[in-house]
């Protein structure tokens, strides 16, 4: 993993897991009001390196700190990595007051994968997604998307607070929802004026749709929503071998050995983001 | 002070039994003699475990922020234990509104002095598996690996015994001691009198020596009774100054200088801070700078001597000295 | 890493100063070109109660040599009260600065209202010499910015 | 093997010749405390002196160091790294706790992919450990299968009377001594019986320590990870800690860390810096803590310690009984007491 440093610092020496490499921010889109998805590449173009759906980065804008994302694009585009992003703390306000061309840190990838290539080949793929819970998820969607043979039928269901806060909703509708073999649900909290699709929190739409438990079912949105979801998914007769979720938690190394983004024996950066539900049942409930 | 352990325990657990009280914060015996812990004992029988001994130095009055708020329904009324020293944090606490005082039994308990392990140690005790206080109350007998010996009490006492500030409990609800109020015991200013006498440079010599052992460990500040803030200044990201830090540079001063800025006029002297200090810091010198100026600027003040006093830094007069009178803006 | 540029030391002066009254009086003194040192960085804030220890020691922390507050005369203050705290604050952390071993006259409070722009150039300036022949402050401050 | 030996009032001599080439870390007075720090002349080797306050990882593994310097101005970044260790030194005089506390350290950091900082000092580092001469009522090194008797290292040593005996366990050792030259004197057999003594008169200690009879019982890989995790004991265990960073900051085998910036007005450091679980903003982020009470940080450093680790580390524990926590904590908490507690078939 380890390759050597090409700053002017210290020549020929082995960099460390912890020092960043440097990348520009080609391009910024604003996806909802408190949403911006960053694109960043490395300075002469050249990949930055190799991830697989569902891992994650450590980006730095120093100065106001550092933090790990979930890579948001899919690995078959292998010119950029992009990343979605809610305003919600000191780096992401940072992160949001910058323009594209500005340059930043990144490390990784970290974490270990959704088993796009092993368990899900083949199998029917249930997405379901609360607000920025979509982040992770694109990333596998993208992929099987690229690979859309090698799956069965794909159900998208994506719930956020407003019509407003749905997360690259453009997309979503210009091209997931006229994928092949390939259904898109959508629905907002609350009504809103120009919103005719459904209303409704995502476990109560779930229900509503009765998805067969045929399929593997892959959650990712806020703690109370996995908490719903799961519940529902286990009333429609899901065995929580077939539910996977990714994690978050505090995390400053990366790489299992900063000793903070633990629950029980595990190490969410390093075993984790991604586990399947039944593996959770077995860690303590510190999460 | 065995007599009064036993008295303590028993009307401990009398209060108890009769529903006066339903927890007890104390001391409970250790693995050793002297590691009494600070404890929350919740049935009569674990009274059993409550000592009251030379060691038990650790103010609980901090300890009655978190155990005298009501969580559940249950009516909550806890019985703390307070040596004479403790009952002044806990009325500066009072004064501050952290405690509700409805929902404490305040049994005071008389105290001779307490023993600083560590002064023990000093004296060249290795291993130490016993210590017993002697029938003349003014000796130890130490027990260890490698032999016995004695040591006087006086001479490992811990800091704020040393300079102890009376025998006289200022609040409480029941008394159990059999001291008499000799007043305040030594001069606990002329640390800070040796200090002052010093040249500039010689201050700032003593000053990096001790402060560079810092490790930033917080306990003196999360020992603190009047460290009570929900979110400490150096925990906030946003203030510029939470750093983790040790540095060996102006962090510590800057830490230790305005912590004890931060309890100025608020301190009680109780002296946690040097007392959980791992390195030995003498921090007590900072807080007793501060109490000695705001005597010498403002008129004597004592914080908690009783609860609802205004403090020093939140009043002013129209006629207080000038800044310039220390800052000395004339020469050197 | 640049190698040491043996710069000449001028000292580095940081003044916070009172919205209401010093700040307005640095102005003055502006409009009026009465001189003060260009090596005075001047912090506007809303009262000079607003200062907190935190600010001077930060101050120290990433380099100043001197640092002055300016204020409202005691009485003045535009929230009546404010330089009254101030003025016991400073007193008592100066003297800590002092018992640390800090020399004395790094640090100072002066009252200088609106009108005084004259006093406000001769306060800075004097304080600037009195800042010159302390020399660089090297007790205070973190050596990672003084590198 | 040899025996090597020299006399505890020469110890100086051996400082200094190795100070020619590299630092000698040892413990040092520092205002009444005793810290790792590097010899200088005048600075006496104290071998009553247990322990140092924090224990010898601060070598290894310091306090705080920087790893990045970021220059910004404008839109560009500029990235440079902080050098690693790369002249070599000794550690001296570490007991055999601390030796293992390295060797805990080590299966974190130079388990792949290897902390670069940490690796080049352990590479760069030679270790000179002393058997402990007065193990103190706190001591427990035995609970963990520490044999204080042989210290390890790349020297290990006894003292015997007035002098200290030396055997060096790997070619670091032995380069060490052919530096030393006719410092260290070899030893004979009147030699090997002094210090057979000493190592008896060692073991009667050991056998009275208080804490002797304490057992890793109940805790390691094969403990019952929710059951030890959900066990009610932890709330009255952990009742009266005060959350300070105390225990963390004097074990030899806590590692976790920060990583921080520090902005210098010219350009952004960032730094490493050891860091607590007991702190309340460990696990904090912008949507709260999963860990929100003492309790669970607390529980969370021991639970770390007796069955984390040893679930991670097949089945090595990451604590090495030197008793620092227990004379240091300011209420008195530490792991003797949550290991009796605890442990056990229950």
């Amino acid at each position: 993993m380890s390759e050597n440093c090409t700053g002017s610092c210290v020549p020929g020496m082995t960099k460390d897991m912890l020092v960043p490499q440097l990348a520009v921010v080609t391009e910024i889109r604003t996806e909802t009001p408190d949403v911006k998805t960053f694109r960043v590449e490395s300075p002469d173009g050249s990949p930055l390196f190799d991830h697989m759906p569902g891992q994650c980065a450590m980006l730095t804008l120093p100065g106001s700190g550092e933090a790990m994302f979930s890579i948001t694009s899919s690995p078959t585009e292998k010119g950029y990595k992009e990343f979605s992003i809610k305003r919600c703390g000191q780096l992401t306000d940072a992160l949001h007051a910058i323009e594209p061309g500005q340059e930043i840190g990144i490390r990784g990838p970290y974490g270990k994968p959704f088993p796009v290539d092993t368990e899900f080949r083949g199998q029917n793929l249930l997405f379901i997604a609360g607000g920025i819970g979509l982040a992770p998820l694109h990333s596998v969607i993208d992929y099987v998307r690229a690979n859309r043979d090698a799956y069965g039928h794909m159900d998208i269901l994506y719930g956020s607070r407003s019509a407003a806060d749905l997360v690259d909703l453009e997309q979503i509708q210009n091209v997931w929802m006229k994928e092949k073999d390939t259904n898109v649900y959508l629905t907002i909290d609350r009504p809103q004026e120009g919103w005719d699709g459904h209303v409704g929190f995502v476990p109560a739409y779930l229900k509503e749709l009765a998805f067969k438990p045929d399929c593997t079912a892959i959650i990712c949105g806020p703690p109370i929503m996995i908490k719903f979801v799961l519940q529902a998914l286990i009333e429609m007769g899901f065995d929580k071998t077939q539910v996977y979720t990714t994690l978050e938690l505090k995390m400053k190394c990366g790489i299992g050995k900063c000793g903070r983004c633990n629950i029980g024996s595990k190490f969410v950066c390093k075993d984790g983001p991604v586990f399947r539900c039944d593996e959770i049942d077995e860690l303590p409930n510190e999460y | 002070m065995q007599g009064i352990s036993a008295k303590i325990i028993s009307r401990a657990k009398e209060l108890m039994r009769d529903g006066t009280v339903n927890k007890v914060v104390g001391w409970k015996a250790g693995e050793f003699f002297y590691d009494c812990e600070p404890y929350v004992f919740e049935t009569e029988e674990s009274l059993d475990g409550l000592v009251y001994n030379r060691f038990c130095a650790a103010n609980l009055s901090k300890y009655m922020i978190k155990n005298s708020i009501a969580t559940g329904e249950d009516s909550l009324k806890v019985l703390v234990l307070l040596k004479p020293c403790d009952t002044y944090s806990f009325n500066q606490l009072l004064t501050e509104h952290r405690i509700v005082r409805e929902n404490v039994y305040i049994l005071g308990v008389g105290c001779e002095g307490m023993c600083d392990i560590d002064r023990i140690r000093e004296n060249g005790f290795k291993g130490i598996t016993g210590i017993g206080e002697n029938a003349d109350g003014k000796t130890l007998t130490v027990r260890t690996l490698y032999g016995d010996g004695e040591v006087v009490i006086d001479d490992v006492l811990v800091n704020k015994c040393e300079f102890c500030k009376g025998k006289a409990h200022k609040i409480y609800d029941e008394l159990i001691s059999d001291n008499e109020d000799e007043g305040p015991r030594g001069d606990r200013f002329a640390g800070v009198r040796d200090i002052e006498a010093m040249s500039p440079g010689e201050r700032f010599a003593f000053w990096k020596g001790e402060l560079s052992k810092c490790i930033r460990c917080n306990a003196c500040r999360n020992a603190c009774p009047a460290c009570s803030c929900r979110k400490c200044v150096f925990d906030n990201n946003a203030s510029g100054i939470a750093s983790k830090a040790n540095t060996d540079s102006f962090e510590e001063k800057m830490f230790h200088i305005i912590r004890a800025f931060h309890v100025a006029g608020r301190c009680t002297d109780c002296g946690e801070c040097s007392r959980v200090c791992p390195q030995g810091i003498p921090l007590h010198l900072f807080n007793r700078k501060y109490i000695k100026d705001i005597n010498e600027f403002y008129g004597d003040y004592a914080a908690g001597e009783e609860a609802g006093q205004r403090g020093p830094l939140i009043s002013y007069t129209e006629g207080d000295i000038e800044p310039a009178a220390v800052s000395d803006k004339g020469g050197k | 890493m640049p190698v040491n540029e043996q710069k000449e030391w001028k000292p580095k002066i940081v003044a916070f100063c009172c919205n209401w009254c010093s700040y307005a009086g640095a102005d003055l003194a502006g409009s009026s070109r009465l001189s003060y040192p260009a090596d005075v960085k001047i912090i506007r804030v809303p009262c000079s109660c607003r200062v907190n220890p935190i600010f001077i020691l930060k101050a120290f922390e990433r380099g100043a040599d001197g640092v002055i507050i300016c204020g409202c005369h005691p009485g003045d203050c535009h929230y009546s009260t404010g330089n009254y705290y101030t003025r016991r604050r400073m007193a008592l952390l100066f003297s800590m600065l002092d018992y640390i071993g800090v020399e004395r006259g790094r640090t100072r409070v002066e009252w200088v209202s609106a009108a005084e722009g004259a006093r406000f150039s001769q306060v800075m300036n004097d304080f600037a010499k009195k800042i010159s022949e302390l020399g660089e402050n090297v007790k205070v401050g973190d050596l990672r910015c003084r590198e | 093997m040899s025996l090597k030996k020299i006399a505890l009032n020469e110890l100086n001599k051996l400082f200094a010749a190795l100070s020619l080439t590299k630092k000698v870390y040892l413990p040092v007075e520092k205002a009444g405390q005793y810290d790792y720090a590097p010899w200088e002349a005048g600075v006496e080797y104290r071998p009553e002196v247990l322990h140092t306050v924090k224990s010898a990882k601060s070598v290894f593994f310091p306090q705080s160091e920087d790893l990045v310097r970021y220059r910004r101005s404008g839109l560009s970044l500029n990235i440079e790294c902080e050098a690693p260790e790369d002249e070599d030194f000794v550690i001296f005089g570490v007991h055999a706790c601390d030796v293992k506390g390295f060797e805990v350290l080590d299966r974190v950091f130079l388990s792949d992919p290897a902390d670069t900082y940490y690796k080049a000092r352990r590479e760069h580092g030679a270790v000179i450990s002393v058997m402990c001469g007065r193990p103190e009522e706190t001591c427990f090194c035995g609970t963990f299968g520490i044999d204080a008797e042989k210290p390890g290292g790349d020297i290990q040593s006894w003292i015997s009377g007035e002098t200290l005996y030396m055997e060096a366990l790997t070619a670091k050792g032995e380069e060490i001594f052919s530096q030393l030259g006719g410092i260290v004197a070899d030893a004979g057999e009147d030699d090997a019986k002094a210090v057979e003594e000493t190592l008896s008169g060692h073991r009667e200690i050991m056998k009275k320590l208080p804490l002797s009879s304490l057992t890793t019982e109940g805790f390691g890989r094969d403990a019952d990870l929710l059951g030890l995790f959900n066990r009610p004991e932890w709330k009255e265990l952990s009742a009266s800690c005060l959350g300070c960073g105390t225990c963390t900051y004097v074990c030899p085998t806590c590692q976790c860390y920060d990583i921080r910036e520090y902005n210098t007005g010219k350009d952004i450091r960032r730094f490493r810096v050891w860091d607590s679980c007991m702190y309340s903003d460990f696990t904090m982020m912008a949507h709260g803590s999963p860990r929100p009470d003492q309790m669970q940080r607390f529980r969370q450093r021991f639970m770390h310690k007796l069955k984390y680790y040893p679930d991670n580390y097949d089945g090595a524990f990451s604590c090495v009984g030197c008793g620092r926590c227990l004379q240091k904590c300011p209420v008195s908490l530490n792991i003797a007491k949550v290991m009796k507690k605890l442990g056990g078939a229950k």
